[in-house]
């Protein structure tokens, strides 16, 4: 009972906490990571250093009047937040954030469940996620968050298709759709596929940055063009559930890029013993380490890149992104075919 | 069993099925694609030269294989001497055609190249086919490209041009497979084979009744693409109407085409009916060279002056093919590529106006050597090397079917000789009137000369009207052994080429007769181990 | 005990939220609603122990088909009354008599049918787990209809561009 | 010296370079130097060649050269049989006739290219480059010409040389006059060029072969056709109407005065003194062949001295200067053939020799009277010409001189020989010569009456005091040494009866003679057919002396009659004019054989041409159309019956069927409901059906 | 106990509800979503069938008919749109032009 029940909604409570404060901290970090790049101080007043401007902006927030439109379609309105935060939550389910371990004298893996189809089930969830975009334009009965989640979902989709083609020849590498399983198949191969597989990553790392309607790929909410994008006509709640949701698709998208290509949880050179000093360093450590260098990149991005333009964004994703990705396949198939042994019973 | 002829053959059409892949839109693309297979095609042909072998008289890079094998059709390619050089010229004509139209077309380029790429495999496959079926198909190849290319691409009559050229050609191709079909079942009827086999036919005595009517169906069909005397009214037309790579591989190549089924089928196949046949063709070959001049002589058009000269110069060329000897077959043979030269050369030429001015009227011209020297002077070449003035290739063709034609009969030759005058007279009015003078019409003021690209495509043939003209014993050497086949077929009585032992020293004899040969070493030896003939030698004591 | 709790469960919801799709006046209600009927179904097939099917279900189905069916209810009707005109000849009420009629004859047959749950033999391919397998027959047995399907969807892709686009 | 192929090449590569880089890249200088140091080079080789010639051991006469085939072996049948071999290498020979052709070509070529630089310097820079381009391609046809061992390398030379002229005729391509004449020259040479075809075919059909040597050697061997018309006939006679193209011979002669178009240097190079002596060369390089001819050859002199009597008539009233010496030039040629027709070759050879010096001469110095009154060419409108272009002046009249036969200038040994030989084959030929010297004389001094005495008349008027002054040195250099040459000249030839060797005749002899037994000169019979093989002077010294001075009275009595009509009364040209209205109307225009040519034979060749094509138009190319027309209408008819009988069935199948169908289209609604209606049905009714059966 | 039949039963129930949809609703949209709920219903089937015996080869063609399924809504979807630029309609009783 314990091993069946207790133990998992435990790993969730603690996995949505720490998701939800490291989302808050996240919309600090950015501001005060671009203030500095554009050599401001970003906020200072709450706290040292802002450090509790989280807080305040939740509270704010909590205690601000939600508006709903007085044409809007009620429950599509609501239920278009829920809809755009539930994926990004459930995907936690697969991410690997350590391997077992021993907690209070029990084996406890470090992720909640590790199922077969893993991968899949990341790229199929997030693909539900477009739906909240989409509604709330729909919802909102109103031209800019309209256009804006036409936008949106036409390049999630777009993009979609490229992240997916390329998900498929990390996965041909590594011969296996768990997340764990493509972990440790990094640590067998004596590489992360970071090397094995450097355009996939380029790709991902794109392709992740339009997925998350990042910079420079954030034209769903292109405040210049769009006032706010599709959630012009939020505020509240409804708006702080978009604003969490983007954030954790952020900490989604750079924890599987982790898991992907940079050996996840592992510590560099697993294999060698000599690096093994390096093992005081817990593997969750390693895991959050190099996630959080994929977020300040995300960031980072941000702050120097202007955005894209539409036609551009639409040209680069089908005359570009998949191109290359289907090229990569093909080529991974191949030398896969030719060189690597093959798993499995290949008859 | 070689598939170099094959590659040859197919090089083009692969051109053409990549072409169908490229957007219409992208024509510089289109463009340069075509003009790279052409000049692929060009180079990949341009080995035969070399390999060909110059001493054997089989029929060499034979491929075979089935094709329908029920009524005995085979796909058998081969090239001998006459095929050797009518296939390097469709190559390199094909190639010249290509880069003409660099600029000339703008519409429908696409179909365009394509139409191009596949009348050169059509006329590359006729040259090639030693199976008559395989030869008649591509026969019919040729057809249609050629008919889009005046029909769509071509100037303002060009419809009615097009539909005559078509239909007239087609009625000979007609007759032409009902010969084939004769020699067909006639063959089949004596031997219990069915064969489309050329080299076979070629061996084979048919029964002279056949001979005679086969003879007279292949001679339409033949005749007609000469085009001899009185079957010749389409060609002007065509030409007239043709954009200027049609008019260039019309005349370049595609007359050949008769010549060329002449010398590969009637003659070897049909002796007897040759002989019998040879007094009436000659008459109205005389009539052609004499008639096609007079008339080209009227002619107010420039384009349609060419042509009339082609039928002049094409009436000559088969003259040279009824002598029946191997002189003036081989004149025969070499003038064809010289036509195709001087003639091809003369069409781009008129293109190159053309494109400037959009009209061919001689009266609009004038003065050009002014404004165009360059253009002049090439222009100069290629008329004197259609005139056949010695030195240039012309002559040299001339020179050989005259004097075969006069052994075989003097009065055809001196009637004959007189197209020289005639011609001469109509190419120079032709050129005086377009290039002499001064610039009368203010149009003709600006006009560019010669670009580097023009240049370019008459680069090659000026080389080669030069290098026929002044040494065409390499062009001469390939043909020796393929004459002396169809010879022995129509000639018996002449035997194989003689050949004198090189490299020994003067005899006596030529001491005596050639007294300065005391300050010559011995008999030079040609490059090709064969001796250089001495002067005296052969004269009767 | 869980499985007859989550087959009903799931039984209902699935039933419910497609007679909401047909039912549902407004359209963009009706695609929500066939999106989670579609989860729903994925749900089924995981219970089924179809984890592959069911993610595609989701990744093809709900991602990427019902979001197109969203794009084009925003494309083409978002204020107009949809079903203004109503033609005679159409016999509606007997199609609803004729799906009864269905229905019943399809339980009947369900009913009758037994299918003895062991004829085929349990293991034919070399590989372990639900993905494995699938993609073992697909890429064995099945590989020409693969090809075919995945032809299919490639001259649809070419159709649907070309029908859609305006002008070329 | 094995390099005679060394010597035409030259002025080619002269001319590709000039023709290839020059016309856009030299100056005026540059192409000139170019042109002149090919020629000079030239020159030089031929010195070296001909000094080469004369060393040859005693017997040895010729210097053989075979570069490479031309037309390799083939087998072709000749009179006798299928064994002939066409065989024709790139061949050349240098004998006695060869060299001294050379000698004339590359001199006088070099000197009349050094006068060119200064000629031509007023116009534009690529039009020099052109210029000497072109004559320098001239010579290298010319020297082909002369150097070719066979006929066809020969022909090769002999269409050139019409090309270059061709092209230099018309080198002011602007006017229509000079393209005119241009083609009118390279076409009339056709007519001749196919005659001399024809003639070459029957020589290999007869001979074997197209060796000079060969066939001179076989012709010997043959028998005279003394009595009756044969093959050797056949053959002299198509050449001699080849040589009558080329070098303007009636009836073939009118192209040379038209070709007065082209620049002077030209006129005195190819029109007086290389190119249109190439069909003398050509009749002295089968001297023996025409030997054998006797027929022919009282033809060639017949034909000969008719066409210098003709020109010179002509010439009297001609007012153009330059269609003076054209007419005068085709006179002298026409001296040269009746010299070879009557067998005097090394006498009609020299006569070659000495007109080209003083023709030349002529010719450039009445060039430097143009030059001098920019471009006029009207007597009429010169005069008093003689104290302002004193050189110009002087060395003209060396060349009249020359020209009238006034000893001991060159022109006196060479005319009197011919005239002497004349005497004793044929008198009324030599009547008829001596008349055209009495005349040549006249118009020579008319001519240079009209241009250097008198007072100004126009154009001298016209340019006032100071101009036009004597020309530059590049121009007046030639004229000197042409004017040397003119006056030396003779001296190789002077004759015996003046106690000269006549050096040159017999230097010429090998060349005239195949490879039968020389024979001496004094040796030689009054036998007309040994005179005609050896061309000995057989006759006393007394009467050449006789001839000789008589002669020199008739020269004396033209130049005396001119100088009295033109410098002492200059108004009686006008009288005598008018008094003989009618002949004088005939000499002016030329005997109307300008007009009867143009009347018959190029408009009826024109004619013709149009009346051709309309008949192809509407006769041949209308049967086309007719059989065209007439298949539309049976497919018209075809297509009746087809309409009416075969379709009407067709048709009424379809219009059963048709109205069938109206009943059954009422199942479609159109409405894809229904459609899928009927499919529920059957849905319902197969699974029912499946119930109950099972 | 859940046997197969329960599926079937269920699975006949979601076809009959797509049936109705199909007869019933003018607006095209919702007519080709209830033919998706008919495809799902033989998928429910196929699946079940998988299961209980045992066998993938039912999960195979419930993938190929979900292939299908993206293919039908992909063209249908564009003729509809290509349908509705010309017709400014979505009702599936203006589309009756395909007679006679």
């Amino acid at each position: 009972m314990v091993d069946a029940v207790v133990i998992p909604l435990l790993k969730i409570v603690i996995v949505l906490v720490a998701t939800l404060t490291a989302v808050s901290y996240m919309v600090l970090l950015e501001r005060k990571v671009i203030a500095w790049t554009q050599a401001r101080l970003g906020p200072m007043r709450v706290g040292p250093h802002g450090i509790l401007q989280p807080i305040a902006d939740a509270l704010k927030l909590m205690i601000k009047e939600d508006i709903t439109p007085a044409r809007a379609d009620r429950w599509v309105f609501t239920l278009a937040p829920i809809l755009a935060m539930v994926p990004a939550l459930i995907v936690y389910a697969v991410i690997p954030f350590g391997p077992a371990v021993e907690v209070f004298g029990r084996p406890v893996t470090l992720y909640i469940t590790d199922i077969n189809v893993g991968l899949l089930y990341v790229v199929s969830v997030t693909s539900v996620g477009v739906y909240g975009i989409i509604l709330a334009g729909y919802a909102s009965n109103s031209k800019y968050p309209m256009l804006a989640s036409l936008r949106a979902s036409a390049q999630l989709i777009s993009y979609e298709v490229a992240v997916t083609l390329t998900l498929v020849s990390v996965v041909l590498v590594a011969g296996t759709l768990s997340l764990v399983g493509i972990v440790e198949a990094q640590r067998e191969a004596h590489v992360w596929y970071l090397f094995a597989q450097p355009v996939a990553f380029a790709l991902i790392v794109i392709g992740g940055l339009a997925e998350t309607n990042r910079a420079p790929f954030d034209m769903p909410e292109a405040e210049q063009e769009l006032t706010g994008g599709f959630h012009t006509e939020y505020s509240g709640m409804r708006f702080a559930l978009f604003f969490l949701a983007e954030y954790a698709n952020m900490i989604v998208v750079s924890s599987v890029a982790t898991t992907l290509f940079l050996g996840g949880y592992l510590r560099p050179f697993p294999n060698v013993a000599a690096f093994g000093v390096l093992d005081i360093v817990p593997s969750w450590m390693w895991f959050l380490l190099k996630s959080f260098a994929f977020l300040y990149f995300f960031i980072w991005i941000r702050a120097t890149l202007p955005r894209y333009r539409y036609d551009q964004l639409m040209r680069l994703g089908w005359k570009v992104l998949i191109p290359i990705a289907i090229a990569n396949l093909v080529v991974t198939a191949i030398v896969r075919v030719l060189l690597v042994a093959r798993v499995g019973a290949d008859g | 069993m070689s598939h170099y002829l094959s590659l040859i053959l197919f090089t083009p059409l692969v051109g053409a099925g990549l072409l169908l892949f490229v957007n219409r839109r992208h024509e510089s693309v289109i463009r340069w694609i075509a003009n790279a297979v052409a000049l692929a095609g060009f180079a990949v042909s341009l080995p035969l030269w070399f390999i060909y072998d110059r001493t054997s008289p089989a029929y060499q890079f034979t491929e075979r294989l089935p094709w329908i094998p029920s009524i005995g059709a085979e796909y058998f390619v081969g090239i001998d001497g006459f095929s050797l050089l009518l296939v390097l010229l469709t190559t390199l004509m094909g190639l010249l055609a290509m880069v003409s139209s660099w600029t000339a077309i703008r519409e429908r380029v696409k179909e365009y190249y394509i139409c191009l790429l596949v009348l050169q495999a059509g006329m590359l496959g006729a040259f090639m086919a030693l199976d008559f079926l395989l030869f008649f198909v591509f026969w019919e190849v040729m057809l249609v490209p050629m008919y889009f290319l005046i029909g769509v691409w071509g100037s303002a009559n060009r419809l009615y041009s097009a539909i005559k050229f078509f239909i007239y050609t087609l009625v000979g191709s007609v007759i032409l497979l009902l010969g084939i079909l004769a020699l067909y079942f006639s063959y089949r009827a004596q031997t219990g084979v069915y064969s489309f086999d050329i080299t076979a036919y070629q061996q084979f005595g048919f029964d002279p009744a056949v001979q005679w009517w086969a003879f007279l169906a292949l001679f339409i069909g033949f005749a007609i693409k000469v085009p001899l005397f009185p079957f010749h009214t389409w060609l002007p037309d065509a030409h007239t109407d043709a954009p200027t790579a049609g008019s260039v591989i019309l005349a370049a190549v595609l007359l050949k085409m008769g010549t060329y089924g002449f010398i590969r089928f009637s003659l070897p196949i049909l002796p007897d009916a040759t002989h019998q046949f040879v007094p009436y063709v000659a008459v109205l070959c005389l009539v052609g060279v004499v008639y096609g001049a007079l008339v080209a002589m009227a002619q107010q058009d420039w384009k349609r002056l060419i042509a009339y000269s082609s039928v002049s110069h094409m009436a000559m060329v088969m003259l040279g093919l009824l002598a029946l000897n191997p002189v003036g077959i081989t004149g025969s043979i070499l003038q064809q590529i010289n036509h195709g030269i001087s003639t091809g050369a003369l069409f781009l030429l008129v293109g190159v106006v053309y494109e400037r001015r959009h009209t061919r009227e001689i009266a609009e011209y004038g003065g050009l050597s002014a404004v165009m020297p360059v253009y002049a002077t090439v222009f100069l070449v290629m008329t004197m090397s259609s005139i056949g003035l010695p030195a240039l290739n012309g002559f040299i063709g001339e020179f050989l079917i005259l004097q075969g034609v006069f052994v075989a009969h003097k009065v055809w030759a001196a009637v004959a000789a007189s197209g020289i005058v005639l011609g001469a007279a109509y190419m120079l009015s032709l050129y005086q009137r377009t290039m002499f003078g001064t610039v009368t019409n203010p149009k003709n003021d600006g006009l560019a000369d010669l670009g580097g690209r023009e240049l370019l495509t008459f680069a090659p043939l000026i080389v080669l009207a030069v290098w026929i003209g002044l040494y065409p014993k390499p062009f001469l050497d390939r043909l020796a052994t393929s004459v002396d086949r169809v010879i022995a077929r129509v000639s018996p009585e002449y035997g194989p080429h003689a050949m004198v032992e090189c490299g020994a020293a003067p005899t006596a004899e030529t001491a005596k007769t050639n007294p300065a040969a005391a300050f010559l070493t011995a008999v030079p030896c040609g490059p090709d181990g064969k001796p250089l003939p001495q002067p005296g030698t052969g004269a009767p004591r | 005990m869980g499985e007859v709790v989550g087959f009903y469960v799931l039984a209902t919801l699935i039933l419910v939220f497609a007679g909401l799709v047909i039912t549902a006046r407004n359209t963009t209600h009706s695609v929500l609603f066939l999106m989670m009927d579609f989860l729903s179904v994925a749900a089924l097939y995981v219970l089924l122990g179809a984890e592959f099917v069911a993610v595609i279900q989701i990744l093809v189905y709900a991602g990427g088909i019902v979001v197109l069916y969203l794009f084009v209810v925003m494309l083409v009707n978002l204020k107009r009354p949809p079903e203004s005109y109503r033609d005679p000849r159409r016999q509606g009420k007997l199609g609803v008599v004729l799906a009864a009629a269905v229905l019943v004859e399809m339980v009947a047959v369900a009913g009758y049918s037994r299918v003895a749950p062991a004829p085929v033999a349990a293991a034919v391919s070399p590989v372990v787990g639900n993905t494995e397998e699938v993609g073992w027959l697909l890429y064995t047995q099945y590989l020409i209809p693969f090809e075919l399907a995945s032809m299919l969807l490639l001259v649809a892709m070419v159709g649907a561009i070309l029908l859609s686009k305006r002008e070329l | 010296m094995d390099s005679l192929w060394l010597i035409p090449l030259l002025p080619a590569l002269g001319a590709a370079v000039n023709g290839l880089v020059g016309i856009r890249l030299f100056a005026k200088r540059t192409a000139g130097a170019v042109a002149v140091a090919a020629m000079a080079a030239a020159f030089g080789l031929s010195v070296l060649a001909f000094v080469r010639l004369l060393q040859l051991p005693a017997g040895v006469h010729e210097i053989n050269q075979v570069l490479v085939d031309w037309l390799p072996a083939m087998p072709l049948a000749t009179h006798d049989g299928p064994s002939g071999i066409l065989a024709v290498p790139w061949g050349f020979r240098l004998d006695p006739l060869s060299a001294v052709m050379l000698l004339v070509v590359t001199g006088i070529g070099t000197i009349i290219h050094v006068y060119s630089t200064a000629y031509m310097a007023h116009e534009p820079r690529g039009g020099v480059a052109r210029f000497f381009c072109y004559l320098n391609l001239f010579c290298f046809f010319m020297l082909t010409l002369v150097l070719g061992n066979n006929f066809l390398v020969m022909f090769v030379g002999w269409e050139g040389v019409g090309l270059c002229s061709y092209l230099l005729i018309g080198y002011w391509y602007g006017k229509t006059p000079a393209s005119d004449a241009g083609r009118k020259a390279f076409v009339t040479n056709r007519i001749g060029d196919w005659a001399f075809l024809l003639g070459v075919f029957l020589i290999f059909f007869t001979f074997g072969t197209l060796d000079f040597r060969a066939v001179q050697e076989a012709a010997a061997a043959m028998p005279v056709e003394a009595a009756g018309w044969g093959v050797l006939s056949t053959i002299a006679l198509l050449l001699f109407v080849g040589a009558t193209g080329k070098s303007a011979q009636i009836p073939l002669f009118v192209w040379l005065p038209d070709a007065m178009e082209g620049p002077t240097p030209v006129s005195a190079l190819i029109h007086a003194a290389t190119m249109v002596t190439a069909g003398v060369y050509m009749v002295g390089r089968n001297a023996v062949l025409f030997s054998q001819a006797p027929m022919v050859m009282d033809t060639v002199a017949v034909v000969g001295v008719l066409t210098a009597l003709m020109a010179a008539t002509i010439a009297l009233v001609q007012t153009d200067i330059k269609r003076v010496l054209a007419y005068s030039t085709v006179s002298q040629l026409g001296y040269m053939f009746a010299a070879m027709g009557v067998g005097a070759f090394a006498a009609g050879t020299f006569h070659l020799l000495t007109h080209a010096f003083f023709k030349a001469l002529l010719f450039l110095g009445s060039g430097s009277v143009i030059h001098a009154l920019a471009g006029e060419q009207d007597m009429r409108r010169m005069g008093g010409l003689r104290r302002r272009l004193p050189i110009t002046y002087a060395t003209m009249l060396v060349g009249t001189l020359a020209i009238a036969g006034v000893p001991p200038l060159s022109g006196f040994f060479s005319k009197d020989e011919i005239l002497f030989r004349a005497f004793l084959e044929n008198r009324i030929v030599w009547a008829l010569a001596a008349l055209t010297a009495l005349l040549t004389a006249f118009y020579m001094f008319r001519l240079m009456a009209m241009t250097f005495f008198g007072g100004g008349r126009g154009a001298t008027a016209d340019a006032g005091s100071g101009r036009p002054g004597e020309s530059p040195a590049a121009m007046t250099g030639p004229l000197i040494a042409l004017a040397a040459g003119a006056v030396l000249a003779g001296f190789i030839g002077i004759p015996g009866a003046l106690g000269g060797g006549n050096a040159i005749e017999h230097f010429l002899e090998p060349s005239f003679s195949a490879s039968l037994p020389v024979v001496p000169p004094a040796a030689a019979g009054p036998d007309a057919s040994a005179g005609h093989a050896a061309g000995g002077a057989p006759a006393s010294d007394g009467l050449a002396l006789g001839l000789m001075l008589f002669s020199v009275a008739v020269a004396g009595l033209g130049i005396a009659g001119a100088y009295r009509v033109y410098v002492q009364r200059p108004g009686l040209a006008a009288v005598l004019a008018e008094r003989f209205a009618a002949p004088h109307r005939l000499l002016t225009h030329q005997y109307y054989v300008d007009a009867l040519y143009d009347a018959t034979v190029v408009n009826g060749t024109r004619a013709t041409g149009r009346a051709l094509a309309a008949v192809d138009r509407r006769v041949v190319d209308g049967t086309v159309a007719g059989a065209s027309r007439l298949t539309v209408l049976g497919a018209w008819v075809a297509s009746l019956t087809d309409r009416t009988l075969v379709d009407g069935l067709v048709n009424l199948l379809g219009w059963v069927s048709q109205e069938g169908s109206f009943g059954f289209r009422r199942l479609q609604t159109g409405l894809v409901q229904n459609y899928a209606l009927l499919m529920l049905v059957g849905i319902v009714l197969f699974v029912g059906v499946y119930l109950v059966v099972r | 106990m859940i046997t197969e039949t329960h599926y079937l039963v269920l699975s006949a129930a979601l076809f009959a509800i797509g049936v109705v949809g199909v007869m019933v609703r003018r607006n095209i949209v919702v007519v080709f979503m209830s033919i998706e709920l008919m495809l799902n219903a033989v998928n429910i089937n196929l699946v079940a069938y998988s299961h209980h015996l045992q066998h993938t080869v039912g999960q195979v063609f419930a993938v190929f008919v979900i292939a299908v399924a993206a293919a039908e809504a992909a063209v249908g979807l564009a003729i509809l749109l290509a349908f509705y630029r010309n017709r400014e309609t979505v009702n599936i009783d203006d589309m009756n032009l395909m007679k006679w």
